[in-house]
């Protein structure tokens, strides 16, 4: 077989990072995403900065203060997005939970990554047994959903650790279930990669030149194929996110008093229709426009890098 | 009259908000059961002009100006069902991978069956019949048996007998043949030419053939374009442009064939190599690697002039002919 | 082909074995099943009798031996609720998931492919790109708050469709209560199956529109146009089958996520399928119907795999089944 | 008398196609039964490269060159079968005992897009096996030779610190060239590396690796499967047919008197400019696939001369009165 | 007509011996009769059992109705009494509360005499627990099995207003009108009920609202407000005796076994602010355990709050700077309870407490109640018995593995004199004394703060406006269904 014509389209020339970040700006949508994004992930930070209240103060949270309506309906100054139902500080425990949440999608997919990462690369490049071993387990893996695994795990650790000790450890938790639990998509697609690289011929070359196989992995391989890496994070970050709300909505996600923003919209919905729409409305607000911002920005990547991600 | 003619083509590309040309004023024409190479390296746009015969130029890229008439029926402005009429009945095409041109998930039959189907109503009993005296001609042994099968099955050259069956099973008036044999094996490569040259020449078929290999040029075509950069640089009869080219690309083309050096003496080499789109140079594009290139040519694009036989485009050999005028004019006076 | 049977039986018993002992480590940690059989009056002492009479207090490894010997005869134990064998309750529920899973996938074929095939032949059409758009914004919105909407807007306020529970069954040749042939039980259908589609929706659209939009870059869609075939047939042979091989795998690692949706969904809407039946066991502390439903739910885990790749076998005739999976 | 550099003797290679063990279970009429499909790559290669030659190996698609390169250069294991460099036996060395000849054979690849790390600058491409395989050199060692190396394959140094993509296909395979020269061999094997690349630039290359031959006295074994280069730049040339070398000839013997059917059908098949118009030689039949091992001559299954000894009994290389040898019953018994 | 109702809960099982709980209850009210009912006002109805006597100290007589017939078509007897009680006697769950009872003697076919062990104060409340079964059919194959199928679990009959027709656990049960009831004076029409358990408040309140069913409890707080403002659906509140508390663990925990330090925490706690804002006014708050219709109510005994004097005894005991506490609290048990136990831990904040909360469900809060597997653990308590002594034998009693008492004293407060007078309240038939000792230890338990009690639960329903369920609801939440009136529209 000669070559194919494919493989031989040379890229354009001047750097691929500048071409993307020129397109990016090009693209108002995508550069709006990245905008919120980054707005996101500065309150995220600053949080403890920027909340007109410290949540951690015992005077914080006042019964007294309950469900107050945000600013503009009930006039009430010192609440600008209003209370919830034990009288907290909405707009302070939306910046923390944005806080939470973020750093549990965060932490989780780099768990994930991490993880797979490593996986993804041994499994591709070793090949053979190994490989087909963990991947199997990965297919496994995969088909039982974050989910599935999330409700058995967290059960699990409950139950090992103890309730009071889980209280203290829900996020270390949340983020290890929700990040162990996502391994085989970051798995297989670093793996689909590395097939495809190990084909090209710089591999053979580096070999040639007696570079350990180690280095050859890491050093010349790993960098290669991490362009699918950056688009599923995205993807993957909002994704961790909703599985964290969607585990606090069946009360396996962050303790109430320390709430992620899933664990805030589950509490604030009973009530929804019960007049003080604020409670969950506010943080329901908040968290589809960080995931849908993130999966904007996942789409954008997707599109312009065009990386073969995972599919079959 | 002409079976084809191509005037004043212009097929540009929309990439990262620039509008590149990939095709600069293409001209040529084609007659019935006239066979045409176009050759060039890669790069130069000739899958470009291929697909811009059949309307078929991918997005971002885009027909600009100029027609195609196909007997004074203009290509570029036609609506889509006109299109599906003129393509694979009038104009066929062979693209250059067959591994990647048959459609993995459906059988040979069914690929080979719904292209008659679809411009001619006739049974699927007839039409199978059809595609298996189609086979049998393109020398596939068996063709009962290949018929159901998938194209996975069969082997790189059996795939591309298989294309070239589809394509001739509405007997078009024209082939372009998309580098047919470039991903195909040296023996293999000799048996499809041989083959696509007895189809066209038996049935009178027009033949546009795209290639970047002179050897095989040289066998099929009767008339060769050149083509550099998006632009035609010369053309005329594939013999004078072998034994005599004019334009200095086509000259170094030549010259730099193993076959023109001395056994174990160095090539003789065209320094550089094409640029991409982007990168197009003022001018005459093959200025920068031109070993006669005057300011001249780095300003202007230089226009056609009949040289001989052969049409280029070089100011090198214009000013030649002028002075070879010139010399008669004086010689006359 | 057998092989490939043989061999997927092989995984399945495999992922069985692990997924029992898995949910029998944990079955001890759910609560205290005995506590939520009894009234709270009960003394400590009969308390302890009634564990050690459930054989609760012997050692884990004893119980899942105990367990194991006897699940080798198909036998999984006796639900404490519903006091029957946990296969036969699973079993008697799983017509209603099945039905609702059956609705909320073929809504989301029905929607999904038509969706993202319009979105990938008319990338600038206004409507494909507002599928775009709602694609993207359905992948964002929880699917509990979709739930809560639905009910809130059909049936409390516009009374089109029941809020909870699955209506009239009919029995149907004695072994199944299906909901399909009552005009009741499909209104009862109505806002579970589209609060279950809503959550793979948005994955499927877009997954459809990459592949499509890929596909149709490729040669042979190409080569197709140039034999001048009809558009239809290049859009729906030509591409879509070729579309459709990564559909399938995806849609079989999407099984996984349907399961956990019933669970959400069947809560929501109060449907008496297994999800809903492992919730109300989770809150039983059911242990013995707990366990029988992981175990169960692997099972369907490998078979719809099984199938996936059996079908995607028959759409794709490169595959040879038996290099292909374990 | 040339001195042999490499010796390659009854080298074998085959592939195991289904590893999974469970894939190896076959329902065969009606009985379950173990199978192990492979593909027969290199059938008894018997070779020899001599120093500072041009050996070519010419062959159809999949009859092993690229096997026998690689199985050369350690990077699939043989599965039967000796390689010496000069004296040594190196094809059962494992990858610490190789370091040795890494430095002595060099390799230069196809396709000059995926040759070359595309997130390595091309600093680091060559700095990489300099600094591996001489640890004394100081980092401004390594950069004078990087210079040096560079410059002498015709690429700017002060394009140093740029991404291959950056580079076209010439300018990479010079680069590839360079990282193979870069730890100083004298045998250098080059797998087709010309066939990604335009005519023009095609001459550029060949032109180049001629004129690094005659610098250093460099052994090529160059795989190609254009005839017109091989008849241009080979010494010797070898074709291989289905994992066996059916013919091996000086270029001038091979291209004036090609012996072997399989070599005569491969000639006729060049395309060439003087539009001559003899026929090419057509082969019956399909390229076979070698998931069997061959019982016989692997050519007999298209060979026009083929006779029932073809069928039963491989033919062995038989030196000609040329200085040619040449596989082939029909030549053997002077039918041919 | 037709009820459709949807409840938290339903029977577990069809006997109704074999589980304890609300829901078993309410499905006895349904398919058994009573000996003898609470009406609403608090007093006792007759129901099979049409009059009694008291005859000696520890002898009752009980004179039953006649022409009473089983479902089954069996004649109601006294038999059937004696047999029902016997087989009380053996269920785990009702044997302590029918362990009072010593025998019971049939006197003739309609008259039965019960022995209790003491003199008890209390038999009639534990009458309204027998509902006798069809001596005939059940006998020789009534085995009371906890976890796996029997005979009662699967068929019943009992003399009740209803007949089960249809049931699919934990999905809904079908019951038709017995058409043979004996109380043909009760106004009560619903033919038909179709009871469907739907565990989630807000689906429960949409199915009223969408019009799926009629007749849902409970209904949270939160959405009462709501649901008085939507046309054709009205809301019944009742205040029950049920007590939600806190134990502060003296075991666990030194500081909390300094009386300043639970007074602290008393004071710290402000009940009527818990009861507004979170549970919108449908509690009362408590600074005590028995509601105000018990006997042991002490009216002077009122919930406090006051944070500066709670700071100061937090100073006096030497805990100015606070300290660490857990605590735990179910959040699917009582009404909002997660979001209580939230409240409380903010309070407690206030005193320097900090608190680190964690709410479970039910399933696993009482597995870890059981362990005392933290320092402060919410518990609502309901008494059996109508009556404070139960709250005290089972919440502050001193733990005592064997009789059962004290077996949720979380606190593991132990006062031998409160034991004492736990003893003698149980046997203590004169009221007035009664009510003097039980209120005695509500004084004690105050003055120790042994406890940190919060407020008494409502139970609140919801219907459709034609339904007139505010006759037929009680604050034991088990509408008598029998007698419920549904205008036709
Ligand atoms: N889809 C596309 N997007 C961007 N540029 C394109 C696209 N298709 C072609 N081009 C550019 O147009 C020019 C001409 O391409 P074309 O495919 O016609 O070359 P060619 O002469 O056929 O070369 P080859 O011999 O490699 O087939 C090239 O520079 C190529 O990079
Ligand atoms: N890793 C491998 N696993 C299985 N089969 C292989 C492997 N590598 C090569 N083969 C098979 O071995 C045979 C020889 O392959 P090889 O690449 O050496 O051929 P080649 O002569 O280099 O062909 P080309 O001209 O296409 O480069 C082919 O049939 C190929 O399919
Ligand atoms: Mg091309
Ligand atoms: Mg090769």
């Amino acid at each position: 077989m000669k070559y194919f014509k494919k493989d031989i389209i040379p890229p354009t020339p001047n750097s691929r990072w500048s071409h993307i970040w020129t397109g990016f700006i090009g693209d108002k949508l995508a550069t709006l995403s990245l905008a919120i994004f980054v707005f996101y992930c500065f309150v995220a930070i600053f949080a403890p900065l920027l909340a007109p209240y410290n949540i951690n103060n015992p005077n914080f949270m006042d019964l007294a203060n309950a469900e107050i309506a945000p600013r503009w309906i009930s006039g009430d100054s010192r609440f600008l997005l209003g209370t919830d139902a034990q009288g907290r500080d909405m707009l302070s425990v939306i910046l923390y939970g944005t806080r939470l949440s973020l750093t549990i999608g965060v932490c989780a997919v780099l768990i994930q990554a991490t993880l797979g990462i490593c996986i993804g690369l041994i499994s591709g490049y070793l090949g053979g047994r190994t490989d087909n071993f963990l991947m199997r387990a990965a297919d496994i893996q995969l088909s039982f959903s974050t989910m599935m695994v999330a409700i058995v795990f967290l059960a699990i650790f409950q139950a090992l650790f103890g309730m009071a000790m889980y209280q203290q450890l829900a996020m270390l938790m949340l983020i290890l279930v929700i990040g162990l639990a996502e391994w085989p998509l970051f798995a297989r697609t670093i793996r689909a990669s590395v097939l495809a690289e190990k084909q090209k011929e710089y591999v053979d070359a580096a070999r040639i030149m007696g570079i350990s196989p180690k280095r050859i992995m890491f050093k010349h391989i790993l960098p290669n194929t991490l362009t699918p890496v950056l688009v599923i994070f995205t993807v993957q970050i909002s994704n961790a996110i909703v599985a964290e709300a969607a585990l606090s909505f069946l009360g396996l996600g962050m303790p109430a008093n320390d709430p992620s923003l899933g664990a805030l919209i589950s509490v604030g919905f009973s009530y929804m229709f019960s007049g003080s729409w604020w409670i969950c409305v506010i943080p329901s607000v908040t968290l589809i426009i960080l995931i849908l911002v993130m999966n904007m920005l996942g789409d954008w990547l997707r599109d312009h890098l065009n990386p073969r991600t995972y599919k079959d | 009259m002409n079976l084809l003619s191509v005037n004043n083509l212009h097929v540009n590309f929309h990439l990262k908000g620039q509008d590149l040309p990939a095709l600069i004023d293409v001209s040529f024409t084609l007659n019935r059961g006239e066979r045409i190479a176009i050759v060039g390296e890669s790069g130069a746009g000739k899958s470009i002009l291929g697909f811009s015969i059949v309307n078929l130029v991918d997005k971002p890229g885009y027909i600009k100006s100029g027609s195609i008439k196909l007997q004074n029926k203009e290509i570029t402005t036609m609506s889509l069902p006109q299109l599906q009429e003129v393509r694979g009945k009038r104009i066929a095409m062979i693209f250059q991978d067959p591994m990647m041109t048959l459609n993995p998930v459906l059988t040979i039959g069914v690929q080979l069956v719904e292209a008659i189907r679809s411009h001619t109503r006739i049974s699927f009993k007839d039409a199978k019949n059809i595609a298996i005296e189609k086979l049998h001609s393109v020398q596939i042994a068996s063709p009962e048996k290949r018929f159901n099968q998938y194209p996975h099955e069969l082997s790189g050259g059996m795939r591309q007998r298989v294309i070239i069956a589809t394509v001739l099973l509405l007997n078009p008036d024209i082939i372009i043949a998309d580098e047919p044999t470039t991903a195909l094996d040296v023996t293999i490569q000799a048996e499809i030419i041989q083959l696509l040259l007895d189809i066209c020449r038996n049935n009178s078929m027009a033949l546009l053939l795209i290639s970047h290999d002179l050897g095989v040029v040289s066998r099929v075509a009767e008339r060769t374009i050149v083509m550099y950069a998006g632009r035609v640089v010369e053309e005329g009869p594939t013999l004078e442009i072998i034994n005599d080219p004019q334009h200095p690309y086509t000259q170094g083309l030549l010259n730099a064939l193993p076959q023109m050096a001395l056994p174990g003496q160095r090539l003789n080499q065209i320094q550089g190599s094409m640029p991409p789109l982007n990168e197009r140079p003022s001018g005459c594009a093959f200025h920068p690697r031109c070993p006669y290139a005057t300011d001249q040519c780095r300003q202007q694009q230089p226009s056609f002039i009949h040289s001989g036989v052969s049409t280029v485009a070089c100011f090198m050999v214009e000013d030649m002919i002028n002075d070879a005028h010139h010399d008669d004019d004086e010689e006359n006076r | 082909m057998l092989v490939f049977l043989l061999r997927r039986l092989v995984q399945a018993i495999f992922v069985m074995i692990i997924i029992s002992a898995i949910s029998f480590a944990i079955q001890n940690k759910l609560g205290d099943p005995v506590q939520q059989h009894i009234s709270m009056t009960v003394s400590p002492t009969e308390r302890a009798q009634l564990r050690q009479e459930l054989g609760l207090n012997d050692s884990i490894v004893v119980q899942y031996w105990r367990f194991a010997k006897k699940a080798i005869h198909g036998d999984l134990g006796t639900s404490y609720y519903y006091k029957e064998p946990v296969l036969d309750v699973i079993f008697k529920k799983l017509p209603a998931t099945v039905e609702l899973a059956f609705c909320a996938i073929i809504i989301v074929i029905g929607i999904a492919t038509p969706c993202g095939i319009l979105a990938a032949i008319k990338p600038r059409n206004i409507v494909s790109r507002l599928v775009v758009a709602l694609s993207t914004m359905g992948l964002s919105i929880p699917i509990f708050i979709v739930a809560i909407f639905l009910v809130y807007v059909f049936s409390i306020k516009l009374h089109l469709a029941p809020s909870f529970g699955r209506g009239q069954t009919t029995n149907v040749f004695g072994l199944w209560d299906s909901g399909l042939f009552s005009k009741d039980g499909l209104r009862h259908l109505i806002l579970p199956s589209i609060t279950l589609a809503f959550a793979l929706m948005p994955i499927f659209v877009r997954l459809i529109r990459a592949e499509m939009m890929e596909v149709l870059q490729s040669d042979y869609i190409r080569f197709a146009w140039s034999k001048g075939l009809p558009t239809r047939r290049i859009y729906f042979i030509h591409a879509l089958k070729n579309t459709m091989l990564p559909v399938i795998t995806v849609g079989g690692i999407q099984a996984g996520t349907l399961v956990a949706y019933t669970i959400l969904t069947e809560s929501i809407f109060q449907w008496p399928g297994m999800g809903f039946l492992f919730m109300d066991a989770v809150s039983r502390v059911d242990t013995p119907l707990i366990a029988a439903y992981l175990i169960v739910v692997g099972g369907i885990f490998v078979i719809t795999n099984t199938f996936v790749d059996l079908i995607y076998g028959l759409v794709n005739p490169t595959v040879k089944l038996a290099n292909h999976g374990l | 008398m040339p001195t042999p550099l490499i010796q390659i003797s009854h080298l074998e290679k085959s592939f195991t196609t289904n590893k999974s063990w469970f894939g190896q279970w076959q329902i065969d009429r009606g009985k379950i039964r173990r199978k192990i499909d492979s593909v027969h790559a290199l059938n008894g290669v018997n070779l020899t490269i001599n120093q500072g030659e041009t050996l070519c190996v010419v062959g159809e698609t999949g009859c092993g060159k690229s096997t026998l390169a690689r199985v050369l250069m350690g990077l699939t294991p043989a599965s039967s079968g000796e390689v010496h460099y000069q004296d040594q036996r190196i094809d059962h060395l494992n990858d610490r005992q190789r370091m040795l000849f890494r430095r002595r054979m060099q390799m230069v690849f196809q396709n000059p897009y995926a040759s070359l790390n595309p997130r390595m600058t091309v600093y680091q491409t060559l700095s990489e096996p300099i600094s591996f395989h001489n640890p004394q050199f100081s980092a401004s060692q390594v950069d004078e030779k990087i210079h040096a190396l560079l410059e002498s394959v015709g690429i700017s140094p002060s394009s140093m610190d740029n991404y291959p993509n950056e580079f076209s296909g010439g300018q990479r395979q010079r680069i590839s060239l360079a990282r193979a020269l870069s730890v100083e061999p004298d045998f250098i094997i080059a797998d087709e590396p010309l066939s990604a690349l335009d005519v023009s630039v095609q001459a550029q290359v060949l032109n180049l690796m001629m004129d690094k031959q005659e610098e250093r006295n460099l052994t090529y074994l160059f795989i190609t499967h254009d005839l017109a280069v091989v008849e241009h730049f080979a010494t010797r040339v070898a074709v291989m047919y289905l994992g066996r070398v059916c013919e091996l000839a000086s270029t001038r013997t091979l291209f004036s008197a090609p012996k072997h059917p399989y070599t005569k059908a491969l000639l006729s098949a060049i395309p060439r400019l003087d539009n001559n118009t003899t026929q090419p030689i057509r082969l019956m039949g399909e390229v076979p696939t070698q998931m069997d091992k061959p019982i016989g001559c692997v050519f007999q299954a298209r060979c026009p001369y083929a006779n029932p000894r073809c069928y039963k009994e491989s033919p062995d290389m038989i030196r000609q009165p040329d200085n040619s040898s040449v596989a082939c019953h029909a030549v053997d018994e002077g039918r041919l | 007509v037709t009820l459709k109702m949807a409840f938290d809960a339903d029977p577990v099982s069809l006997d109704p011996h074999e589980q304890l709980s609300e829901g078993t209850l309410q499905f006895s009210h349904m398919v058994f009769d009573p000996l003898v009912r609470w009406k609403q006002n608090g007093q006792i109805e007759p129901r099979l059992a049409t009059h009694w006597k008291q005859i000696t100290p520890t002898t009752t007589r009980f004179f039953l109705r006649k022409n009473v017939h089983f479902q089954t078509g069996n004649v109601f007897t006294a038999e059937d009494v004696a047999y029902t009680i016997r087989r009380l006697k053996r269920s785990p769950d009702f044997r302590a509360m029918f362990d009072a009872i010593r025998s019971v003697v049939v006197i003739n076919k309609y008259t039965v005499d019960i022995r209790s062990t003491n003199t008890n104060p209390l038999l009639l409340n534990i009458m309204t627990y027998v509902f006798p079964m069809d001596k005939v059919f059940y006998q020789g194959r009534d085995e009371i099995i906890k976890f796996g199928n029997s005979f009662a679990s699967q068929r019943v009959s009992g003399t009740g207003p209803f007949i089960v027709q249809e049931r699919e656990p934990g999905v809904r049960m079908v019951l038709t009108r017995n058409k043979d009831y004996w109380d043909t004076k009760s106004k009560g029409n619903v033919d038909k009920i179709i009871l469907t358990p739907i565990k989630t408040d807000s689906t429960r309140l949409a199915a009223l609202l969408s019009g799926d069913v009629d007749f849902i409890f409970p209904v949270s707080p939160i959405d009462i407000e709501r649901t008085k403002n939507s046309k054709g659906i009205k809301i019944i509140t009742l205040p029950t005796g049920r007590i939600l508390l806190l134990h502060l663990n003296e075991k666990r925990r030194s500081e909390f076994r300094d009386v300043r330090v639970r007074r602290a925490i008393n004071l710290a706690i402000n009940q009527q602010l818990i009861v507004e804002k979170i549970l919108r006014g449908y509690a009362i708050p408590a600074g005590q355990l028995s509601a105000s219709k018990f006997l042991g109510h002490v009216d002077s005994i009122k919930p406090e709050y006051n944070l500066p004097k709670a700071l100061e005894l937090m100073k006096q005991a030497g805990y100015e700077k606070g300290f660490r506490v857990s605590m735990m609290a179910p959040n699917n048990r009582y009404m909002n309870d997660d979001k209580v136990a939230q409240a409380i831990a903010a309070m407690l904040g206030r005193i320097h407490i900090t608190v680190d909360l964690k709410t479970l469900p039910k399933a696993q809060y009482f597995q870890q109640y059981d362990e005392r597997a933290a320092d402060i653990m919410m518990l609502g308590w309901q008494s059996d018995t109508e009556d404070s002594n139960n709250l005290f034998e089972f919440i502050i009693a001193c733990q005592d593995a064997k009789s059962g008492l004290g077996a949720y004293n979380a606190s593991e407060y132990c006062a031998p004199s409160i034991n004492e007078d736990i003893k003698l309240a149980n046997r203590e038939m004169n009221p007035e004394k009664r009510a003097r000792i039980m209120q005695q230890v509500e004084i004690k338990l105050h003055n120790d703060a042994a406890i940190v009690p919060l407020y008494w639960q409502y139970n609140t329903w919801a219907a459709k406006n034609n339904l007139h369920i505010e006759s037929i609801v009680n604050d034991q939440n088990y509408p008598f269904l029998g007698d419920l009136v549904i205008d036709e529209k």
